[in-house]
């Protein structure tokens, strides 16, 4: 596992508002979730695909990360194209069955697979822009409910360390043989997993007295927003009202 | 005939992907909302339990945190499926349903999900709400009723685990395939679809649900071996159990 | 001069609850501005001793006072405001995600503003020697590296009395003097009060007024260094050692006859007595 | 010799994703039988040299040959079969109920039958002086009782290479000492190939056959215990020290003015060296 955390970050992208890029990012995923044609949604992939590599993302990190979300769109193509539809396009026979290909079927399997590529660019863009903690932030202004957030921030800080924890746990494992073998390997997986719960449990009181320790009276101090910028806000409304007037065409 | 080749094809399709979330952008508008809106009483209820319960002990929260990095963990850890010559993935839900309660169980796995979605582009935003409903609300629950109800039937930690572990699997593979055929079938017909997305489904799901029910036995298992108190601090087993 | 006494432990036992006797008649005071160390092999006690001054463990029979008032009654922030524990083990005591935000969740907790917090939190690195690191996320830093983290994260917070748990196990050699070097700074200069638990023979001689040695559970010797280290055997006795250049003037007296007068502990005064020696002999 | 050489790394360049340049231009070759230290500051990348080594990280510019293959090429299996990892922090290892059970995981899993992993587990056990400990949970282990059962782990597996990181550290004196001791005789009687990173330069030279050090990532020196140690100055460049009885013979010599011949390294050899230099004087 290789979780992409932030890119790019001198580029004005990173520097905005996270607040802005969240609402922006909200307004585009719905806009494409609910677009007519396939052409909206490309755009939208093009777009973020672009800003992406603009800030610097390696091309291989997006690659890999489009790896199951496109083989998902192909899966839901496939499925489109030969169960669903009237207009047969062609047929050829397999194992002396025929398999016939809709037409409408294939159109609406691409609209839903432009849609899986323009919202995973899009989430894809945000993710890569934006800090975890800014947008727990930006969640938190958003009104979701603080007990979240920090349970949020609890885990992303320690699925780390957990990761890391596991990593050491299967190399020791394997270092001494312990996933040769289907049975052994399930076994170990096993013993993994609950040492994982274990370690979380007694991870959690130690940082709570090292918390306590420091001042920790049940709530975490979240980031602060800096104000509102005029420029910032402006411009980005300016990008969603362009792109909701080509939605509409 | 036909249905077992088209049932061949999909699987040869459909293994490789973790078909556990929803990708982002599958569901359109309307079914996206509908499900967010059922998601989101379910995730305040587990706020509120989780507020409740922090307010007597400061470690809850960081410890639900960490629980959710450990069930985000192991649904990322790649488990061979000996029938599908595949990996696949094990959900998790279930461990925490039986150790924290299921509305506990849904915030979890409602945090698990936005991390995946944010920064692995496993599910997604627009889909967190159905992959909310499936993975927790419903795996949840069914983890937890199959363990407390095996428990109070007299059943061992190990067969109610594993049954927990089953059926969070299975449920949850079942309100996916429902989410998902109700999302793409377009002006088609939902069953047919349904059913098809279902079979592609079940020769990764069947022993997958079966290798997460021994994975969850294993663990509550090995919790009672190794630390009981732990079980009995999250009022798994009462304080009598673990001294006999 | 009873009220300078700042931490005073009358402990009869302490049990785990698997049976293990972890601690029994410990009775030790620590006085206000001293800078003490507990020395002993490892299970010797010493990480229990350290959790249940701190009033993490309660559950012994005994009393232990900070300031006259009982650990086990004082609200868990009074004690804290006063007094600050670093763990023997980084992993366990860093929550934040960088370098930074983990040092400044005390200040922030204390309620300072923003730009004195920051102050606060770029004092404390510079003292660890960790001052470019405040953007770095804790995962990724190495041991020692989060080690000098967890006391930056404390230092931020200028209390009145630090227990340390090994503060300098996993230190590279330089980082183990330096941070030494800043603890005596802190106790000489802030007045900080400091007990330490510690295995490194070699340098509390340096540095410490009093020391404590632990055994199985027990106080076994207390006292200055130089009352402390005296004969090897009785040290090994208890799993330590002598500091080296001891042992090796120790060697030097009573295995090959030299008449030195005190075991020296540190290179400076072993090498005055070595020179001095050199010169009687040359005159005799 | 070529057959002789065990491990070979020849590594440009290892960055971490987040840009850390960790280990750059790094050619090292371990013969097979040879007790080999890396000695380096806090993040001067010895934790990262050991987990390249042991085939953990993959992503690096270079090539790690063991036994003349390539260690990314290598199948996991016959990689851990010949060498095994210890890591620093004990807490990260130990997965299993009790003492005896994690012990005797690497021993079940070769196959043994179970009299013979009870033979192989009190022996390791013993080994690190841990031999009454078997039933006890792993969880109520100090530090550096966990950090034995680590090594203990290993030791029963009987590897051909051993990669150790900072075994001694949280040990008590004695422990550091008879672990030493122990892994010497592995080396010695065995011939068991050891690569340890550590930062106790005390205990370095009386053990170890070879040397490196590492600083910021690079080798910056590498030889024999006496090659290596030489000024002092050049130890403080890379955050290190002498020995410090090399460092109170290097001082008497140059500050003082003694004739000593090259600076002994081990309490033995000074005082063989200081008794000398008194008769010279008492015939002058
Ligand atoms: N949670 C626990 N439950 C039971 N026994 C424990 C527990 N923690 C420690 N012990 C035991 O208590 C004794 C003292 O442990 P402690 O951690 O205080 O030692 P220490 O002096 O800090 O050792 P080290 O130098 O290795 O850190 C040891 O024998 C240890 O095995
Ligand atoms: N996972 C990681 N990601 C990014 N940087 C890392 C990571 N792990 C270590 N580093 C950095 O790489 C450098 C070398 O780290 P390493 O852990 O190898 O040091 P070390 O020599 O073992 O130090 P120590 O003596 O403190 O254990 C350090 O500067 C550290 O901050
Ligand atoms: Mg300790
Ligand atoms: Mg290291």
């Amino acid at each position: 596992m290789r979780l992409n955390t932030q890119y790019g970050h001198s580029h004005p992208l990173t520097a905005l508002d996270p607040r802005v890029k969240l609402l922006s990012a909200l307004a585009l995923l719905v806009m494409v979730i609910s677009s007519r044609g396939f052409a909206f949604p490309l755009l939208v992939a093009g777009l973020s695909l672009a800003l992406c590599l603009g800030m610097g993302v390696p091309l291989r990190v997006i690659a890999v990360r489009f790896a199951e979300p496109h083989f998902i769109a192909f899966m839901v193509v496939f499925l489109k194209l030969f169960f669903s539809g009237h207009v047969p396009l062609f047929s050829f026979s397999l194992f002396g069955l025929d398999l016939i290909g809709h037409r409408d079927g294939l159109l609406e399997g691409l609209l839903i697979a432009s849609r899986i590529a323009g919202a995973v660019s899009a989430m894809a863009l945000l993710g890569f822009a934006t800090s975890f903690t800014e947008l727990m932030a930006a969640l938190a202004w958003l009104k979701v409910p603080r007990g979240f957030i920090e349970v949020a921030l609890f885990a992303w800080r320690y699925l780390f360390v957990l990761f890391d924890d596991a990593q050491v746990i299967y190399c020791t494992q394997k270092n001494r043989l312990g996933y040769v073998g289907y049975r052994r390997g399930l076994r170990s997986f096993g013993t993994l997993a609950g040492a994982l719960i274990i370690k979380a449990f007694d991870s959690s009181q130690s940082i709570t007295t090292a918390m306590v320790q420091r001042g920790y009276d049940g709530t975490m101090p979240l980031l602060k927003h800096k104000p509102f910028r005029g420029a910032e806000v402006a411009l980005s409304m300016t990008f969603i009202f362009c792109m909701g007037v080509i939605w509409n065409i | 005939m036909q249905k077992i080749i088209t049932t061949i094809i999909l699987l040869a399709v459909a293994t490789p992907a973790h078909a556990m979330h929803i990708s982002e952008g599958i569901l359109p508008f309307n079914w996206a909302a509908l499900w967010f809106a059922v998601a989101v009483p379910f995730v305040a209820l587990g706020v509120k339990r989780l507020n409740a319960l922090a307010k007597d002990d400061l470690s809850f929260k960081p410890l639900v945190g960490l629980m959710a990095a450990v069930v985000f963990i192991i649904s990322c850890m790649p488990v061979p499926v000996p029938t599908a010559g595949t990996c696949s993935h094990p959900c998790g839900t279930g461990v925490a349903a039986i150790l924290v309660g299921p509305f506990v169980s849904i915030l979890i796995t409602a945090v698990a999900l936005l991390i995946q979605a944010l920064f692995l582009s496993h599910g997604g935003l627009t889909t967190w709400g159905a992959d909310i409903v499936s993975m927790g609300v419903v795996g949840s629950f069914a983890g937890w009723f199959a363990f407390r109800g095996l428990r109070m039937a007299g059943a061992s930690l190990g067969v109610a685990g594993f049954a927990a572990g089953l059926m969070t699997d299975w449920a949850t593979y079942f309100t996916t395939s429902v989410e998902l055929a109700s999302g793409i079938r377009g002006d088609a017909p939902f069953w047919p679809l349904f059913w098809k997305i279902l079979i592609a489904f079940i020769p990764t799901q069947l022993p997958l649900g079966i290798l997460e029910g021994a994975m969850t036995a294993g663990m509550v298992v090995l919790l009672y071996k190794k630390r009981p108190d732990l079980l009995v601090k999250m009022r798994v087993l009462k304080a009598e159990e673990v001294a006999a | 001069m009873v009220d300078s006494i700042k931490l005073s432990i009358d402990l009869d036992t302490f049990k785990y609850p698997d049976g293990t006797a972890a601690l029994s008649n410990i009775r030790l005071d620590v006085a206000t501005g001293e800078f003490t160390g507990i020395l002993g092999a490892n299970g010797s006690g010493k990480t229990t001793l350290l959790k249940i001054m701190d009033g993490l463990i309660k559950d012994y029979a005994g009393k232990v006072l900070l300031d006259g008032e009982d650990v086990k009654k004082l609200h868990p922030r009074d004690i804290y405001r006063k007094m600050g524990l670093v763990f023997q083990n980084p992993d366990d005591q860093l929550f934040a995600h960088t370098v930074f935000e983990d040092v400044a969740f005390g200040p922030r907790n204390m309620g300072f503003a923003e730009d004195e917090v920051k102050r606060l939190v770029e004092n404390a690195l510079a003292n660890v020697e960790m001052a470019e690191y405040g953007g770095k996320g804790i995962h990724n830093l190495s041991y020692g590296q989060k080690k000098r983290i967890c006391i930056a994260g404390l230092l931020a917070m200028g209390h009145e009395v630090l227990l340390l748990d090994e503060p300098t196990a996993g230190l590279d050699p330089m980082g183990e003097y330096r941070m030494m070097d800043l603890l005596m700074r802190l106790n000489r200069e802030e007045g900080v009060t400091i007990v330490m638990a510690t295995h490194s023979v070699d340098l509390v001689p340096l540095f410490l007024n009093r020391l404590h040695i632990l055994s199985r559970g027990r106080l076994v010797r207390g006292g200055t260094p130089e009352e402390v280290f005296t004969a090897p055997a009785e040290m090994e006795n208890v799993k330590l050692r002598l500091p080296h250049i001891a042992e090796l003037i120790h060697r030097l007296k009573h295995d090959d006859g030299m008449p030195f007068g005190r075991v020296p502990l540190t290179i400076g005064e072993a090498r005055r007595d070595i020179v001095e020696m050199m010169q009687k002999r040359s005159f005799e």
